[in-house]
């Protein structure tokens, strides 16, 4: 037998300055189930909290129902109230008769018969309310971060710092990504490396940070604070426990004529590499490609000169399980594949290079030593044209829709830099607008075109034709002043849009992390909650979410780790007690609800039931995991047997208020 | 055909391949095709049919009548394949239970339709190539076979085989048949007139629940609508409201997963149109979300699990947009 | 013997539904013909059955009962039942008019079925002769003769005239009223009609039909046969046997609640449904053929039992051509009777 | 906002949205024909947009440009200037006339050595269907 | 009835992490909008079954109006673009049974939009006032005596 409590608050004036309170509680005394209604000045204050609490224990409420302010504003006072009385907090129901009643209604008879309703339809939910209690799951003190670029470093080191132990799965032979590739960095024109490589040293040297180089995340199971993730170590026929990294064997193979990666294919390596001198960890990778004795068993020369004893043909790929509380994405980017810009003759004319390539060919450690030379014949270019927005902006299919941010600016850095140490080289960017937003970047942008003399043109190149003598003919419009360039350039600069890591989007799916149409992963709120996923436990970093330059990665990587750390420091992880579950003997186990299911929450398991006929049926039925489900109620509408509800907010409830309210 | 399927259906018993057999078998009248488990060669040749007259869909009565450990041999017609193939995708059958072998359908006749036309006491009916040749107490009479198909064959959305491991007869194709005229008829309707036409139909519903128990979407393994714990459940429509409740939760409740095979308006005792409601939605589906067709292929992700976020806002509905 | 010209029969409508109300079969939709209410201008169907029988008229599918009404913590009680109108129901076959005999020892024995037996007192029945019985047809079966179809007053329609003859002194009532319209005649019209039609029965497919094998006293014999099994496998559960028949007479009692109370009524309910008389233990007939046997069952075997060895079918077809999957009570008669031979 | 009933005409019948344009410049950049024209792909679209038809019609750069399509196939933002500057001529000859080229007319004029070869490709493209 | 006599009932659904809020923040405000309306709290629009919609009919609402996040803003991520899958397919399918199209709607109003909350609510209420009683998906059973 129901035992309801209702009490409705005056809020000084607030409400009953427009509801008649006493003459609401007297309404809703008579409603079945109410043993006890009463009004009070300030229902929030101590002493209107000691009436319910007093209520409570006095008439052994199972129910209780609080007319008053909106639930946002005091449900979880007065569901500590009912706590602290001995009531479930969760047979605690509110009917919000200012925000939704008193302060929108003048006329006294109509706003006091609208609370009374509103208070009904409060009375007929909680007496179908059942005590909820909040499930805990114990969290594994240990993050591990994918992708061990500049975001995925920081991340790791932020999160090592406040004492947890993270690891870092990248799958190239070293950390750094990208930004171990760029030269310098804009708008401040400091050397990448410089500022990278220490970083890279401290993750090597941190205690709790392990680095799995080389590696790929190969499947995720688990949920928020209780991930079980398998990991490939990749061969790299070479010890990682016994390398020094003394880098003899790439002196000594003999398989020169092996593309550098590292290097965008401009030059060739050994086949057994270190990708580059600072590389983290500094060990010796075989490419099986092209070594001589992984291929045909004729060499060995490596294995001969190796005073450590490293190298190991027979190496196999190694696979890890790990345990992890928190998951951090940091899989970062690519430059798109241009096979699709014909016009701009990147396939044809290698003097036509992507602004990633430049950084190469400018770098110090790059092909050229440093000097800016034609890939074509080793020449001092003269003139060299950039063009903007190759592949970003792009609706036509051919590349992505979106601006890739980074460009304007490094295309600003790239410019500036030639014209300081070339000055004879004329510059021409061609644009379709220039976008700076950024601390001092629009200052550089000008300094670019006012100190350093780069010929900006607002327009777009047409089409790129090597010519005979070498040279490259580049087509392409000036809108402002309204005529059509014709330029013989040394060099064409196309920057490419980027990409999210072709990785990302299995890994989404492991994951169970949503992706916006580009591959991006999506957020779990776009302005709010921008560095985590929708999925409980999985945090996101770096330009795997949206284009970024490296700032705002670092930023965004600390954030992320804050998020991590936020996560890892808690012993148990509390769930929102309202959420889904399914009736296994209703369930069809159609999976309409996990396709809903924003969260991953649901799974599906095989379970025996007993058939009337006393026969046993392995069904398929649904499982909702409570750590992870945050009880939105899609998969309640997606399920044609009615056989997920949500607790808190169940059918049942939601139709007696529909009723109460329609009576 | 039927004798190539009977001497398939023997072989495969034979060598062990299947043990059982699902398909049609003649009941009292020539018309009266009833769907059978066989399980033995002279069951076979005893008992089993296939002609124009098999029109259940044999995908819900491998649901009702699978057995996991042991292989079925299952015969189906096109339009059974897209009831098969979708509750393939809803976990709703043990693929690795079943042989099925796809057959080719040239339209069924509906014994209505002839019925409706005041032929009584038939004795005997045959339907070959164009012909239908009826038999009866007060005299003969031959029908041309399209004006006595059913409403589904005439509009029939496809001769192709979605799903099967053995093929009889030659794959047809996907077709265009006008499947959605009567939709279209009813959406240039004014309200009132459909209003007039809706409660005119429903209200002749006795809530038998033949549509729902011969649909092979509603494989629920209890109905909303006979769970007492839904707080809705029917078991008579005691005002025109619940008639309206059971077919619009009904028709939503298959959208999107409703194949469109029409089992529904076969079975229905009281001649309602009820394919006229699932058509809508798949017709509002096609529209709004782009062309679906369930039970296509298998994994298909139905319209209503799925979203892009530029879809249509509901007030298209008000503005009559569409 | 009375007639009136077949041209006439809205006028013979007209004078009867200005006393009381007048319910005929008339064309709803292709295919279907149901019982409605006389209005100037319909009219009679030309199709032998309504797809739904004629039991709606004293046992309808929906029945309130009793309602309750909630204010506050109070509770009343209201009986929902208003004054019965008198009404004729013309155009009812002989199955029909036999299935209202069924449901009277149903609902007649005590304790009596008020809400029926009112219904029941109200209600004058014209049945009409078959003159082209169909070949789901097999009332003869039962003992039924489409030729002479009883009710208060029987009728038949010959070359373009209707032929009536009051059976009950309510059937004499009824025709008294109409004499103005009535013209008296010999027999010989509705004999040769009788005869015509008599031998078209003999024709009928399943003329042969017969249910020597049931009857009281075979529960055991029946229960526990293995062909319940294969007859059962293809049936849906749905309930259009159940309801289309015009003997079935289970019902289950619900209550809705209405929001300011609470209505407590009837419906008919099926043996076929899965919570078919569910109690709070459980279901006592467990899978679908339990509860196909228990529809046969009760028709062949328990009924007789219990009413002097009538069957609870009246051989009306209606389950044999609208049962979707085609199981129907002559296939159950001919498979567990071939046991008997 | 400018608009007229040519401007309507223009849009639909070339189906072209030329509000997706985003001043880049491509077409124009890539034009074989620029230095002929007064008025150029990228001005074309924007003046459409504008409702500058007029100027458009009574200008000779209607007839120069070749309908070589590179800038449908450059634009990045699918605006398809070629299909504007085809339904500023079509609206041209509809103001004059049904003396327009049909489709049985080209294999003839195909045989004409002084026919460029170009306006034959864009005659087979245009007629393709 | 006549029309000015006739008080609407109205259900509004409202998410509860946008347009539960919206309004709140009309009533903060002090925007008047007819006391017609009356809103269940539910976490999300998606969490609105169907069933809910035609139940408020049959037991005499007269309005049907359901509120949640804009799309892309939902607090759940996505479930405010099924909820408009599932609502548009709904409305359509009343309003092909010749329901009245104008009695039911789906809004999109954020925690901020107060005053729009209270401007739509208004709008409802008058076309549903127009409308007058329901008729067409009335339950006669849940009229009051």
């Amino acid at each position: 037998m129901q035992k309801i409590g209702v009490f409705v608050c005056h809020c000084g004036t607030n409400i009953a300055g427009t509801v008649d309170v006493k003459a609401v509680a007297e309404a809703l005394s008579h409603e079945p189930g109410v043993v006890f209604a009463a009004d009070y000045p300030y229902m929030c204050s101590e002493s209107g909290q000691n009436l319910i609490k007093d209520a409570i224990r006095e008439h052994g409420l199972t129910g209780v129902v609080i007319c008053s302010c909106s639930p946002r504003m005091h449900e979880t006072t007065f569901r500590k109230a009912a706590a602290s009385a001995g009531l479930n907090s969760y047979m605690v129901e509110i009917a919000n008769i200012r925000e939704q009643c008193s302060w929108i209604h003048k006329d006294m008879k109509t706003a006091t018969e609208k609370a009374v309703i509103l208070g009904r339809a409060a009375i007929a939910k909680v007496a179908l309310n059942t005590p909820l209690t909040a499930s805990e799951t114990p969290v594994t003190k240990r993050a591990l971060v994918i992708g061990g670029g500049i975001a995925g470093i920081q991340t790791a080191l932020d999160i090592a710092d406040a004492g947890f132990e993270v690891d870092i799965v990248e799958k190239e032979p070293t950390i750094g990504g990208k930004m171990a590739q760029i030269d310098k960095t804009f708008p401040t024109l400091d050397c990448a490396a410089c500022i990278l490589t220490p970083k890279m040293v401290d993750c090597a040297q941190n205690e709790k940070i392990h680095i799995y180089a080389y590696s790929e995340v190969e499947s995720v199971k688990g949920f928020v604070g209780n991930f079980t993730v398998g990991i490939k170590k990749k061969a790299r026929y070479v010890d990682e426990t016994k390398c020094t990294g003394c880098g003899l064997c790439t002196e000594k193979c003999p398989m020169k004529k092996t593309p550098n990666l590292f290097n965008l294919g401009l030059d060739t390596r050994s086949a057994i590499y270190i990708p580059f001198a600072q590389a983290v960890p500094k060990v010796a990778t075989i490419d099986a490609d092209y070594c001589n004795m992984l291929k045909n068993g004729r060499c060995g020369v490596c294995s001969k000169v190796c005073t450590a004893g490293a190298i190991d043909y027979h190496q196999q790929d190694e696979h890890i399980e790990e345990k992890y509380g928190a998951i951090v994405v940091a899989t970062g980017f690519n430059p798109i594949k241009l096979d699709n810009f014909d016009e701009y003759a990147y396939a044809q004319s290698p003097d036509v290079v992507t602004s990633l390539e430049l950084e190469r060919l400018m770098n110090a450690a790059g092909p050229n030593g440093g000097t800016l030379l034609r890939p074509s014949d080793k020449t001092h270019p003269h003139t060299i044209v950039f063009v903007q927005c190759v592949g970003s902006r792009d609706t036509s299919g051919c590349g992505k829709p979106y601006c890739s941010k980074i460009c304007c600016m490094y295309t600003a850095k790239h410019a500036m830099l030639i014209r300081d140490k070339y000055p004879d080289t004329e510059v021409y960017v061609f644009y379709i607008d220039v976008r700076t937003p950024g601390k001092n970047f629009d200052e550089f942008y000008r300094r670019a075109v006012e100190e350093y003399g780069v010929h900006y043109i607002k327009g777009m190149v047409g089409k790129v034709m090597p010519q005979k003598n070498g040279k490259l003919l580049v087509r392409a419009s000036d809108l402002l002043a309204g005529e059509q360039l014709k330029i013989e350039a040394d060099m064409v600069v196309l920057a490419a849009a980027i990409e999210p890591d072709k990785t990302a989007r299995s890994l989404a799916t492991m994951l169970t992390a949503s992706m916006d149409t580009n591959d991006f992963f999506t957020e779990a709120h776009p302005k709010l909650r921008p560095v985590e996923s929708p999925t409980a436990g999985i945090f996101l970093s770096g330009v795997c979410q949206g284009p970024k330059d490296i700032p705002e990665t670092v930023a965004q990587a600390s954030a992320a780790a804050a998020k991590v750390i936020g996560l890892l420091v808690k012993d148990k992880l509390k769930s929102n007690p309202c959420i889904a579950h399914a009736n296994e003997t209703l369930c069809n186990g159609c999976s309409s609800c996990e396709r809903v299911c924003p969260y991953g929450a649901i799974t599906y398991v095989d379970k025996e039931f007993r058939m009337p006929d006393r026969t046993t049926k392995i069904r398929r039925v649904a499982s909702v995991n409570a750590a992870v489900c945050q009880g939105c109620g899609a998969c309640t509408v997606a399920c044609p047997s009615g056989a997920m509800d949500l607790s808190g907010f169940s059918n049942q409830q939601i139709m007696a208020e529909v009723d109460a309210i329609c009576r | 055909m039927q004798e190539a399927m009977k001497k398939r259906a023997k072989e495969l018993l034979a060598s062990g391949e299947v043990t059982r057999v699902i398909g049609w078998k003649k009941n009292e009248f020539d018309y009266d095709i009833t769907p059978a488990v066989f399980e033995s060669a002279e069951e076979i040749d005893r008992d089993f049919r296939y002609d124009d007259f098999c029109g259940p869909n044999l995908s819900k009565f491998t649901f009702k009548n699978q057995k996991n450990d042991t292989k079925t041999l299952v015969f189906l017609k096109p339009c059974d394949t897209y009831s098969m193939t979708q509750l393939i995708t809803e976990h709703r059958v043990n693929r690795d239970a079943l042989y099925l072998i796809g057959i080719p359908c040239f339209g069924k006749i509906d014994i209505e339709k002839i019925r409706a036309d005041g032929t009584d006491g038939i004795l005997s009916i045959a339907s070959e190539g164009a012909d239908v040749t009826v038999k009866t107490l007060y005299g003969d009479k031959t029908y041309v076979k399209a004006d006595v198909m059913a409403e589904r064959c005439l509009a029939c959305k496809s001769k192709y085989h979605t799903i099967y491991d053995e093929l009889m007869g030659e794959e047809g194709e996907v077709m265009e048949t006008g499947r959605f005229n009567e939709v279209e008829k009813l959406e240039a309707m004014t309200p009132d007139e459909r209003f007039g036409f809706w409660r005119g139909e429903l209200s002749r519903c006795i809530r038998c629940n033949a549509c729902r128990n011969a649909c092979p979407a509603c494989t629920c393994e209890s109905c909303v609508f006979d769970n007492p714990d839904t707080g809705i459940s029917q078991k008579a429509a005691a005002d025109s409201f619940e008639e309206n409740m059971f077919h619009i939760i009904r028709a939503f409740h298959v959208a999107g997963r409703c194949t469109d095979c029409g089992e529904c308006s076969r079975v229905c005792p009281q001649h309602i149109p009820l394919h006229l409601l699932n058509r809508k939605f798949i017709r509002d589906i096609d529209k709004l979300y782009g062309e679906y067709q369930a039970g296509e292929e298998v994994g298909q992700r139905s319209p209503l699990v799925n979203f892009t976020t530029d879809d249509a806002e509901p007030d298209i509905v008000r503005k009559g947009g569409k | 013997m009375v007639r009136i010209s077949l041209d006439s029969v809205n006028a013979l409508f007209a004078a009867i539904a200005e006393r009381e109300a007048l319910y005929i079969p008339t064309d709803t939709a292709p295919g279907i013909a149901q019982f409605k209410k006389w209005q100037s201008g319909m009219e009679m169907t030309e199709r032998l059955k309504t797809s739904r029988s004629a039991k709606d008229f004293f046992f309808p599918q929906t029945e309130n009962l009793v309602d309750f009404k909630v204010s506050g913590k109070k509770i009343d009680i209201i009986d929902p039942r208003e004054e019965t109108e008198d009404f004729v129901i013309f155009g009812v076959r002989a199955c029909d008019a036999k299935s209202f005999e069924i449901l009277d020892r149903v609902f007649l024995s005590e304790p009596v079925d008020t809400y029926y037996q009112n219904r029941r007192a109200h209600g004058t029945i014209v049945t009409l002769a078959c003159s082209r019985p169909s070949e789901s047809c097999f009332c003869q079966t039962f003992g039924i003769d489409p030729a002479a179809p009883g009710g208060d007053v029987s009728a038949w329609k010959r070359e373009g005239f209707l032929y009536l003859e009051p059976i009950t002194e309510k059937g004499r009532t009824l025709l008294s009223g109409l004499s103005a319209l009535l013209e008296e005649c010999p027999e010989d019209a509705v004999e040769a009609e009788k005869e015509s039609i008599r031998g078209i029965l003999k024709k009928l497919p399943l003329a042969s039909l017969t249910p020597d094998a049931f009857g009281g006293g075979k529960t055991e014999k029946y229960f526990d046969s293995e062909k319940w099994k294969s007859l059962s496998e293809a049936c849906l559960g749905c309930g259009t046997c159940t309801f289309v028949c015009p003997t079935c007479q289970c019902y289950d009692i619900r209550d809705f609640d209405t929001g300011h109370g609470v209505r407590r009524f009837r419906c008919w309910d099926s043996c076929m449904y899965s919570d078919f008389t569910k109690m709070a233990s459980g279901n006592p007939r467990l899978t679908q053929k339990e509860r196909f046997r228990q529809r046969f069952m009760h028709k062949l075997v328990y009924y007789p039992e219990n009413n002097d060895g009538i069957f609870g079918c009246v051989g009306c077809g209606r389950c044999v051509e609208k049962c979707p999957i085609s199981m129907n009570i002559v296939k159950v008669m001919k498979t567990l009777g071939e046991d008997e031979t | 906002m400018l608009t007229n009933r040519e401007k309507e005409q223009i849009l639909i019948s070339s189906g072209v949205d030329v509000r997706k344009c985003m001043r880049c410049g491509k077409c124009t950049g890539t034009c074989p024909a620029y230095d002929e024209m007064e008025y150029h792909p990228h001005e074309f679209v924007y003046m459409v947009e504008k409702g500058e038809i007029e100027k458009l019609m009574n200008s000779s750069s209607i007839y120069k440009c070749l309908t070589c399509f590179a800038c449908v196939e450059r634009c990045p933002r699918g605006v398809e200037p070629a299909k504007i500057i085809e339904a500023v001529r079509l609206a041209v000859i509809r103001k004059q006339g049904n003396n327009h080229i049909k489709a049985e007319d080209i294999p003839c004029m195909a045989e004409d050595d002084d026919t460029p070869g170009q306006l034959v490709v864009s005659a087979f493209r245009k007629y393709k269907k | 009835m006549p029309i000015s006599e006739f008080k609407p009932k109205i259900v509004a659904f409202c998410c509860n992490w946008c347009s539960y809020a919206g309004a709140d923040l009309a009533g903060t405000n002090r925007l008047n909008y007819p006391a017609d309306v009356k809103i269940i709290r539910v976490p999300c629009s998606c969490r609105v079954n169907p069933i809910f919609i035609l139940r408020a009919f049959q037991r005499g609402a007269d309005g049907v109006i359901l509120c949640g996040c804009h799309p892309g803003d939902c607090h759940y991520t996505t479930g405010n673009y099924y909820t408009r899958r599932r609502m548009t397919l709904l409305f359509s399918m009343l309003d092909y049974l010749g329901i009245e199209k104008e009695r039911t709607r789906v809004e999109w109003v954020s925690a901020a939009e107060g005053a729009k909350f209270a401007a739509v609510m208004q709008d409802f209420v008058k076309t549903v006032t127009e409308l007058g009683e329901n008729k067409r998906l009335e339950d006669r059973r849940c009229k009051k005596p």
